[in-house]
């Protein structure tokens, strides 16, 4: 076989067909997070998200997507203040969100993926 | 052949039509309804339930007809308008003629014609319907496939002909958002094991409760919520349909395969009523909607006895029609009013000219 | 797919082609490594169709894929144009041809922005005059070679000798049509059809007797990318675009592709072989490939050319399984004969994909 | 100097190619390359329509605005009649003027462009020619070119009889005054001017990151940024 020096890529597009066992998991515990209208104002009251770059809204994105690598390192900078449920306009159980996401991590880990 | 007069004639019997019929009628006023449909009802014929209660198209249509005693002739194909001196005259086929001071032009809108949107498919691939196919799958109580079966997944697409420089209409219909949050619910209802995702750039829900349908969907009927527009569809061998679209959150391309995609069609005007008469054709904005759509009153009527009302004059729900359709039918008795006491002054000068 | 359904779309999107008398500019990508679709074209539209064509000898590259990858200036890119233009005004033609996707393209996308900048086009005249002394009129028609063709499809098809039909079977041969983006994505009413269902080749394949497959990533780019293929370090962008092609087309089971571009043509016959030795995989049947044509190669071979006489020898990917299919009576011997009638020694045998 | 941004502006296509963006993402939905690299058309008309010199100047030296394929599928979708691809192609012609394209790995394989295309297009009036392509460039053209190039001439002339010759069949030879009209539009146009500034930027990044450069096609500066762009990024 000639060395071509290039390949095949793979496809970045995301395939929302695949199931996010994650988020059902975490849907399951906390079923506000349904509720969730990406309004950003988590994000922008988040005091770690200039360190993760994920705000909440970025997280439960993250999370229905499967985009689970992501995900965990973005959750390792929560430092639980609870700021984003005080600014929900949806009252999402943020904190509570958070951390079940947390507990499906550390206990299936990479298995979801 | 025959000739009759009245003192007002509308033109189109959905909601906004026979809103303004009732109240002219209730103020004394002679009225003549036309309506080129077989049936009275406008639209509320296509529907099954309304946004945002869910309550039946049908009932309010029979609510809505119960209300005006007006005469309402259907399936009239209006063949020409002329203005006269005493205001205006319409010609159906037959050679009828309907004549009155003050005319009123209640058409409605037209949904959009999704053909044109090629990319998407529809009239190309069979599990590409439209929301108004939908409601008629809803009256039916049958919402099954080409191939005859109960859909797993469904996507709704939101601004099909609206928001669309590319199919010459830049507006928002501001009714699609919440006609497919409510059909969602309906399915959700009908088929609970059903999977449904909406490809929406902004929910515009402005109206009264709206808002606690959009939560309902998401917290209630788990329905999902992708902020990105459809940007074609394909179809696979099995007939499911591919989308394509940006997951615009997470700034990626992104698919998803569904068994039925319906395209939230949006409301056009409906220009079958152009043509006829210069003083309407004058009157069409820049979208082709009828009127000014200005708040300022001065601009908005020119006293000559033609009126505007419900969803011909822009994108509207039922209630801002029939709201429409109520304030113009007391401008029509205004109108009315004011034309009498004119031509009994008119006459009083002409008496005291001869008796001088 | 209800294909009948397009038709009426496509009504719209007809453009005009003229009938007779063209000045024709080649392709780069073409003459190197589908000379004899190049050449081929001349006698097709000459002998066959008896069309007056100027075969030139002093264009040059319309440099399209130069200002593709940003190398030179939109200045050069439009004078150089204007050249071309020149040399067809010289000649006394109006009728301006092309072979090539991209060219077609960007003579579209120069006079368009003349169209809209007159300043611009009064700037590249003043650029032509002083840089060689010429002028030039604007095309009056600007076709792709494929437009003739389609245009003339049915007359065509009454002189075809092998039509796309499987001779074992009776049944119609499986044909992907792909359709170059330049072609129409850029401008859809400068292509036939449309830029979502463009029907100008696979309206020729049904008039020769084929079905038209319609496959989801119809409309995806073939992958060439321009710098992307170029430079080697982004050449996977190509491949990898190629692939995601190959694999949504491969349920489908096509006897052959057929492309309007020469870069796509070139790109899904080298890539079959590409990903053969990458990845151990072929799409035809039995490590054959899947057969891959230009309009041209196609008509002529229909017409009953020889297939070495119009260069079939130079592609990668096997085109015996679809002559043998379609019945045409070749010499196998003579494929790798040379200009002198030389027997030249045979090329090297690729490990899976298979050669004659 | 200008801002960046007036100069952006003056470029017809930047023009035709901005209008105002919903970011609906139709473009990015069906863009090749946002499969493929970390690229979105939609984010860069979206960063375009506010005049940010700073967003501007990082696109500028960036390596996104390399990543398009130009294929224009975008254009067909928008609906707002946005063309994303004539975007970046005002953006990289602004990215080259500028100097900045030099900043960015990808953007300095523009040297490696113009070796390729560039000099055939000058020297013999295509942009790619036979004699300039063998398999060691490109390995995918198969055993099949290695064939066709081994025997150009038996092969070719079966096609107008006029390869690398005067004449009006395939890949025949431009006359000297042609080639010359082509070499003065390229001067007078500013591509020439151009070129030449791809030498000497790539000469001088040759010389600080001690990489052997001379006028062969197939210097090791050359072998490098056509095989890997990011062999010296400062990134890494």
């Amino acid at each position: 076989m000639p060395d071509f020096g290039f390949g095949i890529h793979d496809d970045l597009m995301i395939d929302h067909d695949k199931l996010s066992l994650a988020y059902e998991a975490v849907l399951e515990e906390v079923p506000s997070i349904s509720g969730c209208i990406s309004c950003g104002s988590c994000s922008g009251t988040c005091v770690s998200s200039f360190q993760s770059g994920a705000g909440f809204r970025k997280l439960v994105m993250l999370l229905k997507n499967g985009s689970y690598e992501q995900l965990q390192q973005a959750l390792d900078y929560c430092q639980f203040c609870g700021k984003c449920s005080l600014v929900c306009p949806r009252g999402i159980n943020t904190r509570r969100a958070i951390l079940e996401m947390r507990k499906q991590f550390k206990k299936q880990g990479d298995d979801m993926v | 052949m025959k000739k009759i007069c009245f003192d007002c004639i509308i033109v189109g019997a959905g909601p906004a039509g026979l809103k303004a019929a009732s109240i002219l009628d209730n103020l004394g006023y002679a009225v003549c309804i036309l309506e080129k449909e077989k049936i009275p009802g406008g639209k509320l014929n296509i529907w099954h339930e309304l946004f945002p209660h869910h309550e039946s198209a049908q009932a309010i249509r029979e609510q809505m007809l119960a209300g005006t005693a007006s005469p309402i002739r259907t399936s009239v194909t209006i063949k020409s308008i002329s203005r006269t001196a005493d205001g205006y005259c319409v010609k159906d086929r037959n050679e009828d003629e309907y004549c009155a001071p003050a005319l009123l032009i209640a058409t409605g809108f037209k949904p959009f014609d999704a053909c044109q949107k090629e990319e998407y498919g529809y009239g190309i691939y069979e599990n590409v319907i439209t929301s108004v196919d939908l409601e008629q799958m809803f009256r039916q109580h049958r919402v099954v496939n080409a191939s005859g079966e109960v859909p797993g997944k469904i996507a709704f697409i939101h601004c099909v002909g609206s928001r669309d420089i590319k199919v010459d209409s830049e507006f928002c219909s501001a009714n699609c958002c919440i006609t497919g949050i409510k059909q969602a619910i309906e399915l959700k209802k009908m088929i609970p094991h059903l999977n449904i995702y909406c490809l929406y750039m902004d929910l515009r829900l402005g109206g009264r409760f709206f808002e606690d349908c959009y939560k309902t969907s998401q917290v209630k009927y788990k329905v999902q919520y992708i902020r990105g527009r459809l940007s074609e569809t394909n179809e696979n061998p099995d007939q499911t349909i591919i989308l394509r679209y940006e997951d615009t959150l997470a700034g990626r391309p992104a698919k998803i395969t569904v068994d039925m995609v319906v395209l939230l069609v949006g409301m056009h005007p409906d220009p079958s009523i152009l043509n006829l008469l210069p003083e309407i054709d004058e009157r069409v904005g820049s979208d082709g909607f009828f009127g000014t759509g200005r708040i300022d009153q001065t601009v908005q009527t020119m006293d000559d006895g033609l009126f505007f009302a419900g969803a011909c004059t822009g994108p509207k729900s039922i209630t801002q029609s029939t709201d429409e359709a109520s304030e113009v039918a007391f401008k029509i008795s205004h109108y009315l009013k004011n034309r009498v006491h004119t031509e009994m002054e008119d006459q009083h000068a002409r008496l005291w000219i001869r008796h001088s | 797919m209800k294909t009948d359904n397009t038709s009426f779309l496509w009504r719209e999107y007809q453009k005009e082609i003229a009938d007779d008398h063209y000045f024709y500019v080649r392709s780069c990508i073409r003459q190197n490594f589908f000379p004899g679709a190049e050449q081929i074209l001349i006698t097709l539209l000459t002998k066959d169709l008896g069309i007056d064509l100027c075969v030139d000898s002093e264009h040059t590259t319309c440099t399209g894929i130069a200002y593709h990858v940003d190398l030179v200036k939109l200045e050069t890119t439009m004078t150089v144009n204007a050249r071309q233009f020149a040399l067809m005004t010289e000649a006394g033609y109006s009728n301006f041809l092309v072979s090539c996707v991209t060219s077609f393209g960007l003579y579209n996308e120069v006079l368009e922005i003349w169209d809209k900048h007159p300043e611009i086009e009064e700037q590249v005249r003043e650029y032509l005059f002083k840089a060689t002394g010429r002028t030039f009129n604007k095309p009056k028609n600007l076709v792709h070679a494929s437009d003739i063709i389609y245009k003339y499809k049915d007359l065509l098809a009454d002189k075809i000798r092998y039509k796309l039909v499987n001779r074992e079977t009776g049944e119609p041969l499986r044909v992907i049509d792909h359709i170059g983006c330049h072609y129409a994505k850029i401008f859809p009413e400068k292509g036939v059809g449309g830029a979502e269902y463009p029907s100008v080749l696979s309206g020729t394949v049904k008039a020769f007797g084929g079905e038209s497959i319609d496959y989801p990533e119809r409309r995806m780019c073939c992958g060439f990318g321009f710098r992307q293929y170029f430079l080697k370090s982004s050449r996977g962008y190509s491949l990898s675009t190629g692939y995601k092609k190959f694999k949504a087309m491969e349920p489908y089971k096509p006897d052959l592709i057929v492309a309007n571009c020469p870069g796509c043509n070139y790109f899904f016959d080298r890539w079959q072989y590409v990903i053969s030795e990458l990845k151990g995989e072929t799409f035809g049947e039995e490590g054959n490939g899947i057969p891959v044509l230009s309009s041209e190669e196609l008509t002529a071979l229909c017409l009953g050319y020889d297939p070495w006489e119009i260069g079939l020898q130079m592609h990668q990917t096997a085109i015996e399984p679809l002559l043998i299919k379609m019945g045409v009576q070749y010499d196998p011997n003579a494929k790798y004969k040379g200009f002198s009638g030389e027997q030249l020694k045979k090329p090297k045998i690729p490990e899976l994909l298979k050669a004659y | 100097m200008d801002k960046l941004f007036d100069r952006l502006k003056k470029d017809v296509r930047f023009q035709h190619g901005l209008t105002s963006c919903i970011n609906c993402g139709t473009c990015t939905a069906i863009c090749p390359a946002a499969s493929i690299y970390d690229y979105d058309p939609r984010e860069i008309a979206d960063q375009l329509q506010v005049d940010d010199e700073k967003i501007l100047e990082k696109l500028l030296k960036g390596d996104t605005i390399w990543y398009c394929g130009q294929c224009m599928s975008c254009k067909t979708r928008c609906p707002r009649d946005n063309a994303p691809g004539l975007l970046i192609l005002a953006l990289r012609n602004l990215s080259i003027e500028t100097g900045y394209y030099m900043h960015s790995p990808r953007g300095r394989q523009m040297y490696a462009l113009k070796k390729l295309i560039g000099e055939t297009i000058l020297a013999k009036g295509y942009c790619v020619h036979a004699d300039g392509v063998d398999t060691n460039l490109f390995p995918e053209l198969g055993p099949i070119w290695d064939w066709v190039k081994k025997n150009s001439e038996e092969v070719y002339n079966r096609f107008g009889n006029s390869y690398n010759r005067r004449g009006s069949g395939v890949l025949r030879k431009l006359s000297d005054e042609t080639m010359h009209e082509l070499n003065e539009i390229f001067a007078v146009t500013g591509t020439t001017q151009r070129f030449n500034q791809f030498e000497e930027d790539a000469k001088e990044h040759a010389e600080k990151t001690g990489i052997d450069i001379d006028e062969s096609i197939w210097n090791e500066y050359f072998q490098n940024i056509y095989e890997n762009p990011d062999y010296d990024d400062e990134n890494r």
